[in-house]
């Protein structure tokens, strides 16, 4: 245990940001300079935690003692916590980027406030990562939600408002029910704390009210979107690119489920979770979420709603994870979160990117942009190929650890949930392949005539959207491939072993 | 109740009663107020008072009254009584700084032996407490009634936005 | 059956009547849409409550006989009284009371000004009069 | 006697004297009434801190009106509940005079505003000697005196005030009546006015009809006073037409003294052991609160007037003071969820109601649903109604978040699981009206010219009714709003985010620990 200022400097960093932001409101530039600060200096100090964590340490940092008898509102960082930091904060200083690329492409109004909740929301999404008890993890889950409401409703149209509410309307009631899922804790062991393996004092309640307060804390989690509770997601995908990219592929969705990780494994415990039986009900829920979530990909067109529902299906990859309650899979879960997070933002920013250079959202129009955009879409083919668990991209290694865990489970079950994990990842091929074939196989000369004549003028020129929006994505996806030839980038699986090494012991 | 039904109503008698009554109702009021000794009858002296003004508002209308009573006076004699009433407290928590000991300072008021009773040494501290409430609630009464008595011409201008 | 009718009705008869005035007064004040009657059913109210409260103050001559005095004098410390024992009546309520008329007195000044304030507006003061008025003057977007 | 334990005594008689000090002064020169109130505020806040350390430190004041031993004489008692409360109201006069300043010039006539300034300070004065007062009569006085200049104070902008201004004398003076009525049934029962003194005689007499109908009564006229549910009736249209400064300071503070009664009269001169087990009140009064807190919010969200919305918020937020109050024979947490909402639900309401008032000023807006744009016209006004309704909602790094969790945890320590519910249920609701208030301010685009199917789908009468509607209803000043009137509302919002944070932390848990120890309360937290 060594106390260290580093995570409170750390979330510092976007607040002061943020403050920053609005003084410099009238100059563009160093405006945007100060969020790129802000992220590069974020994820120094993240990493910079990275190799002292992985080497088995626990960093702590008590911010001040709560008037309840034994809580505090303080950071304890622990290695499944940093794989979280790590990814969110890495990625938004690509996102960042891109965002300014973006947002100047499209010359879009409100720049400042978009910049501005943004900084709140990655705050959010690190302190999540970084807390060390249920208390402080809920305030900064609520930070997340009332900061990404004005990156949704970005557009301010009637539908965007709409989703907003739609979005408000999930979210702040799954605000509740954590809450109450944290004081029922509270009330029933004195402590909010996380500890590998569960909080003792819960184990001796009635498994009533386990079952309830898990369900409490899973409604709770609703960010995660499992079904049936998703449908806050795709429409949430009215925002822009880069906030769909960031908060809805990685920051928001992502602290959902690490949140199910975290009931799972430092909550409830896994030996609870086997006693009663919620591993099971966990486990469904999960693989309905991934098959349906899958089905619902392949019917939609625009190719914004495809993603997310595959976010969706694949989010519910590290809930089974989670729930399969086998060292493998929980690894398997632990190193999804990251690279199911480089591999999608790739394919939102993709999306964004072709959105920006072409104006197009529909799978259906891409037809021949293989050809004018090379780049943008050879990254996206290696995310697709990712997401689908097919080598040489980092999505295969994480199916791998999550296909042996459930095959450990040794039951009929282990082999049911094994086999939803591959019809999924057949369901991805199928819902992914159409747009690398249309893209780069299909001639555009069809879609040319049915919408020649609306946009004649930016049809002629499409080319690469600007630098500072396909660096980021080229990074991102040549990341997803470098992980697979060495996932101890950024130690990511030095801190998986470690995490699994807490939960399981040594051996 | 209008000015001109009042005009016509002038009556002499009542007009030359009220002359020769108002300065003996004023002088009972003050008797009540202060003449009887000892804390009481503020509130009903002040009243006498105020009865003597409202029966010179009634009878002479509301011009004259104002006249005599005019509203910077009234405001005057309530802040007065007030002050006096309030200052008696003030007073005795200054000089006796512990408790506000009222009933028993001899050292400060030199009028201890006034009646020959040892209660009687309240005696100043209890006028300027019935002055004090006698002057506030004549002041109060009297610009009620003002109030009260509002014109008929007032009716519809006065109030609103 | 009568000892209970006595304890309960005459014995305690100041209640009874006050209790009476009491609701008369509430009565008033809740059903009537006319403002200066709500406020003459305030002022019924609470002078039925000061009577009662001075009325707590005496002490009743059967008391005394109970207890053994036969005189009883007012609330005046006097020497004679104090050498034999008397019993006085509690001046408490009746200064405290005496405190409550006079913020009933206040009440009624600060509402009756409302009232005229109200009249002057209004012209009425009769109050679903002056409900139908308002929404008249919304519907013109006075307000 | 130390110079300290005077301070009580000196705010309250000193205030009383400022008011027609002042009222004289404003013969003088019309600004002067304003400075030396405000001056004279401030220096009652520094007194006021000193009397809070000190009784931190030495323990409760007890001064002796007159010299007289307690049983006989008025006695005034302050302990760490009332310095805390002393503090509080202090502040929020201030600020609420800070920010009169200039709003009176636009919603009063010049003529009234000495008498205003007066009025308010006299109010003031009544608010302090609740506070400090120990004795049951002479509180009485003191609710007098804050209720009637209330009442002066709601009328004195005439038009739409007067009918509910005329309603709330009414009512109030039948809560009042109410009020002593029971203090009278005590008295009877007891013999003795003051607190601690009934407080040591009561128990002999706790199964006596008296002493019930007398608790019962107090009860009653109190609940009146502080809006209580079924008896709120009076409130919304108060809240809603009084003079904006006149909203503000009695959403937060005059309805929080109210409770304080409430709360002396529970725990110092009754006991726990009596609501309990002689009248068995304590779970009524929360299913009243509970009552209270859904239908103030479902009423809210039904209103369209921006304030009749924050009255009815009101209404909900009493109950969240009153649950508080209820629970707390069961669980410590109760009062401290009660406590810390009285602070709290202050600060959120003030402010809300400040930032009203100047919309109203700036942009003489009073429907939300015309508030599209808002956010660009009054950034920090816009700004701190946000921060403000985020308190109210119970969103975390906001003060009410705090009190919110209090009450969850108390309902759980009470076992009374449905409170825990309805507590949630309650932020959900809160965060249904206050978002839309903000969605229109911040991101809605303007009715009828970007989205001409919003505007038809708004009923059809209303946009005709609007139009006329249109020249009359722009009072307004239309010029920036001064620094006096968003400097308070910064800070009132600021103080939500800086309690927000302070209650996370234990710095007020030695506060509390007086305060449930001199509310002879045995649990500490």
């Amino acid at each position: 245990m060594t106390e260290l200022m580093t995570p409170l400097i750390a979330l510092l960093c976007p607040l002061v940001a943020s403050a920053l932001i609005l003084l410099c409101r009238k100059h563009p530039n160093i405006r945007e300079a100060w969020t790129i600060a802000a992220s590069i200096a974020m994820f120094l100090l993240v990493l910079s935690m990275a190799p002292l964590i992985a080497g088995g340490e626990t960093v702590r940092c008590i911010l001040f003692q709560s008037m309840f008898k034994d809580i505090y509102i303080g950071f304890k960082v622990d290695a499944f916590g940093e794989i979280f930091a790590i990814t969110a904060s890495s990625l938004w200083v690509l996102v960042s980027f891109y965002s300014i690329g973006y947002m100047r492409a499209l010359k879009e109004h409100a720049q400042t406030r978009y910049f501005f909740a943004f900084c709140f929301a990655i705050m959010g999404a690190v302190g999540v990562a970084l807390s060390a008890n249920l208390i402080t993890l809920f305030l900064f889950f609520e930070v997340i939600t009332v900061s990404t409401y004005p990156l949704v409703i970005h557009e301010q149209t009637p539908e965007a408002l709409a989703a907003g509410h739609k979005y408000l309307a999930y979210l702040m009631p799954a605000g509740a029910f954590l809450l109450l899922g944290i004081t029922i804790t509270y009330y029933l062991s004195g402590t909010t704390e996380f500890t590998p393996g569960g909080i003792r004092a819960l184990a001796s309640a009635s498994p009533i009210v386990v079952t309830g307060l898990f369900f409490a804390f899973l409604l709770g989690f609703m960010k995660a979107a499992w079904m049936p509770f998703h449908s806050w997601l795709p429409t949430a995908m009215i925002a822009p690119s880069p906030v769909s990219a960031l908060l809805h592929a990685v920051a928001v969705v992502k602290a959902g489920v690490f949140g199910i990780v975290r009931i799972v494994g430092y909550v409830l415990g896994m030996d609870l979770m086997q006693e009663v039986g919620l591993w099971l009900a966990l486990a469904c829920i999960a693989g309905f979420t991934m098959i349906v979530g899958s089905f619902f990909a392949i019917t939609q067109d625009n190719l914004k709603r495809r993603l997310a529902y595959s976010t969706i299906s694949q989010l519910s990859y590290i809930i089974l994870g989670a729930a399969l309650l086998t060292r493998d899979s929980i690894e398997g879960a632990m190193l999804h979160i990251p690279f199911h997070g480089y591999m999608k933002i790739t394919l939102f920013l993709c999306a964004g990117a072709i959105l920006a250079a072409t104006g197009k959202t529909k799978v259906s129009e891409m037809a021949g942009l293989g050809k004018k955009m090379p780049v943008t879409m050879l990254a996206f083919s290696v995310a697709a190929i990712g997401m689908a668990g097919i080598p040489p991209v980092c999505g295969f290694i994480s199916k791998l650890f999550l296909c042996k865990g459930a095959y450990a489970v040794g039951s009929p079950y282990g082999l049911a949930f094994l086999a939803v994990i591959l019809i999924s990842s057949l369901l991805d091929v199928i819902y992914f392949f159409p747009i690398i074939l249309t893209a780069f196989f299909k001639s555009p000369a069809g879609t040319a005539e049915e919408t020649g004549g609306a946009g004649e003028g930016g049809r002629e020129k499409i080319t690469e959207a600007p630098l500072l929006m396909v660096a980021p994505l080229a990074i991102t996806a040549l990341l997803s491939l470098a992980f697979f030839f060495n996932q101890n980038i950024f130690y990511i699986y030095d801190l998986a072993r470690m995490a699994i090494s807490d939960l399981f012991g040594g051996g | 109740m209008t000015p001109e039904r009042r005009e016509n109503k002038r009556d002499v008698i009542i007009e030359v009663t009220t002359n020769l009554m108002f300065p003996l109702i004023l002088l009972f009021g003050l008797y009540v107020m202060i003449g009887t000794g000892g804390t009481g009858g503020g509130f009903q002296g002040g009243t006498i008072l105020a009865a003597g003004f409202i029966l010179y508002i009634t009878v002479f209308g509301h011009e004259k009254g104002r006249e005599k009573m005019p509203e910077s006076i009234n405001a005057l004699f309530k802040s007065l009584g007030l002050f006096l009433y309030n200052g008696a407290g003030w007073i005795c928590i200054l000089f006796s700084m512990a408790t506000a000991q009222w009933l028993n300072m001899p050292a400060f008021w030199p009028v201890s032996d006034f009646v020959g009773v040892p209660v009687s040494r309240s005696f100043l501290v209890g006028y300027m407490i019935s002055v004090g409430i006698g002057l506030t609630v004549m002041a109060s009464f009297v610009s009620q009634y003002f109030d009260l008595a509002w014109k008929e011409e007032d009716e519809m201008g006065g109030g609103g936005e | 059956m009568m000892e209970w009718i006595v304890q309960h009705f005459l014995e305690k008869y100041n209640f009874w009547i006050a209790m009476f005035i009491i609701i008369i007064g509430l009565t008033a004040t809740i059903v009537k849409k006319n403002f200066l009657k709500k406020l003459i059913g305030l002022s019924i109210f609470q002078t039925a409550f000061f009577l009662w409260v001075v009325s707590l103050g005496d002490v009743g001559r059967d008391i005394l006989t109970s207890w053994g005095l036969k005189t009883q004098t007012p609330p005046i410390l006097w020497m004679q009284a104090a050498e034999k024992g008397y019993i006085y009546a509690n001046p408490l309520p009746h200064v405290l009371m005496l405190t409550g008329i006079v913020v009933s007195a206040a009440t009624t000044a600060v509402a009756l000004a409302i009232v005229i304030r109200i009249y002057q507006k209004y012209g009425t003061i009769e109050e679903d009069e002056i409900i139908e008025k308002e929404m008249e003057f919304e519907r013109r977007g006075v307000l | 006697m130390l110079l300290v334990e005077h301070f009580p005594v000196i705010i309250v008689g000193l205030s009383m004297f400022l008011a027609y000090t002042m009222l004289l002064a404003g013969y003088i020169n019309r600004r002067l009434p304003f400075f030396m109130s405000l001056a004279m505020n401030f220096f009652f806040l520094f007194l006021s801190i000193f009397v809070l350390n000190h009784v931190l430190t030495e323990g409760p004041i007890r001064y002796w009106q007159g010299g007289w031993r307690p049983p006989w004489g008025i006695e005034y008692v302050v302990d760490a509940m009332n310095a805390y409360l002393l503090i509080i109201v202090i502040s929020i006069v201030i600020l609420g005079l800070i920010y009169s300043k200039r709003n009176v010039e636009f919603e009063i006539e010049e003529r009234k505003h000495v008498t205003f300034y007066t009025l308010i300070q006299l109010m003031a004065a009544g608010l302090y000697g609740i506070t400090v007062t120990g004795d049951l009569f002479n509180m009485f006085i003191w609710l007098e005196i804050a209720s009637l200049t209330a009442y002066a104070l709601i009328a004195v902008a005439g038009g739409r005030a007067l009918r509910p201004a005329y309603n709330y004398v009414i009512m109030g003076s039948i809560g009042a009546c109410l009020y002593i009525f029971g203090v009278c049934w005590l008295y009877s029962a007891t013999g003795t006015l003051n607190f601690a003194d009934m407080r040591l005689l009561l128990p002999l007499v706790y199964d006596n009809k008296a002493v019930q109908m007398g608790f019962a009564m107090i009860v009653v006229g109190v609940m009146i006073k502080a809006y209580i549910f079924p008896l709120h009736l009076w409130q919304p249209d108060v809240y809603t037409y009084a003079p904006s400064t006149v909203s503000s300071m009695m959403a937060s503070v005059h309805v929080k003294v109210m409770f304080y009664i409430l709360l002396r009269l529970f725990y110092s001169v009754f006991t726990l052991d009596f609501i309990r087990h002689y009248i068995g009140l304590d779970l009524v009064i929360c299913w009243v609160a509970a009552a209270a807190i859904l239908a103030g919010s479902i009423w809210a969200i039904k209103q369209r007037n921006l304030r009749r919305m924050l009255a009815y918020s009101s209404v909900s937020q009493m109950g969240y003071i009153l649950l508080g109050v209820g629970l707390s024979p069961l669980s410590p947490w109760g009062l401290v969820g009660a406590v810390a909402h009285i602070l709290n639900h202050a600060v959120g309401k003030g402010c809300l109601f400040m930032c009203a008032g100047a919309i109203r000023q700036q942009e003489g807006l009073r429907d939300i649903r015309d508030f599209e744009g808002l956010g660009k016209k009054m950034p920090h006004v816009c700004a701190a109604f946000t921060i403000a309704a985020f308190s109210m909602i119970g969103i975390p790094f906001t003060a009410g978040f705090a009190s919110k969790v209090f009450l969850i945890i108390a309902s759980l320590d009470a076992s009374q699981y449905p409170f825990v519910a309805v507590l949630l249920i309650s932020g959900l609701l809160n965060l249904v009206y206050f978002w839309r208030v903000i969605d229109r301010m911040y991101f809605a685009r303007h009715r009828g010219a970007d989205d001409p199917a919003e505007a038809a789908s708004d009923a059809p009468a209303t946009v005709q009714e609007a139009a006329p509607s249109g020249p009359s209803n722009s009072a307004k000043s239309g010029r920036p709003l001064p620094l006096s009137m968003i400097a308070p509302i910064l800070a009132l919002a600021s103080l939500c985010i800086i309690l927000g944070v302070i209650w996370l932390t234990d710095i007020p848990s030695p506060l509390i620990n007086h305060i449930l120890s001199n509310l002879r309360m045995e649990a500490t937290i």
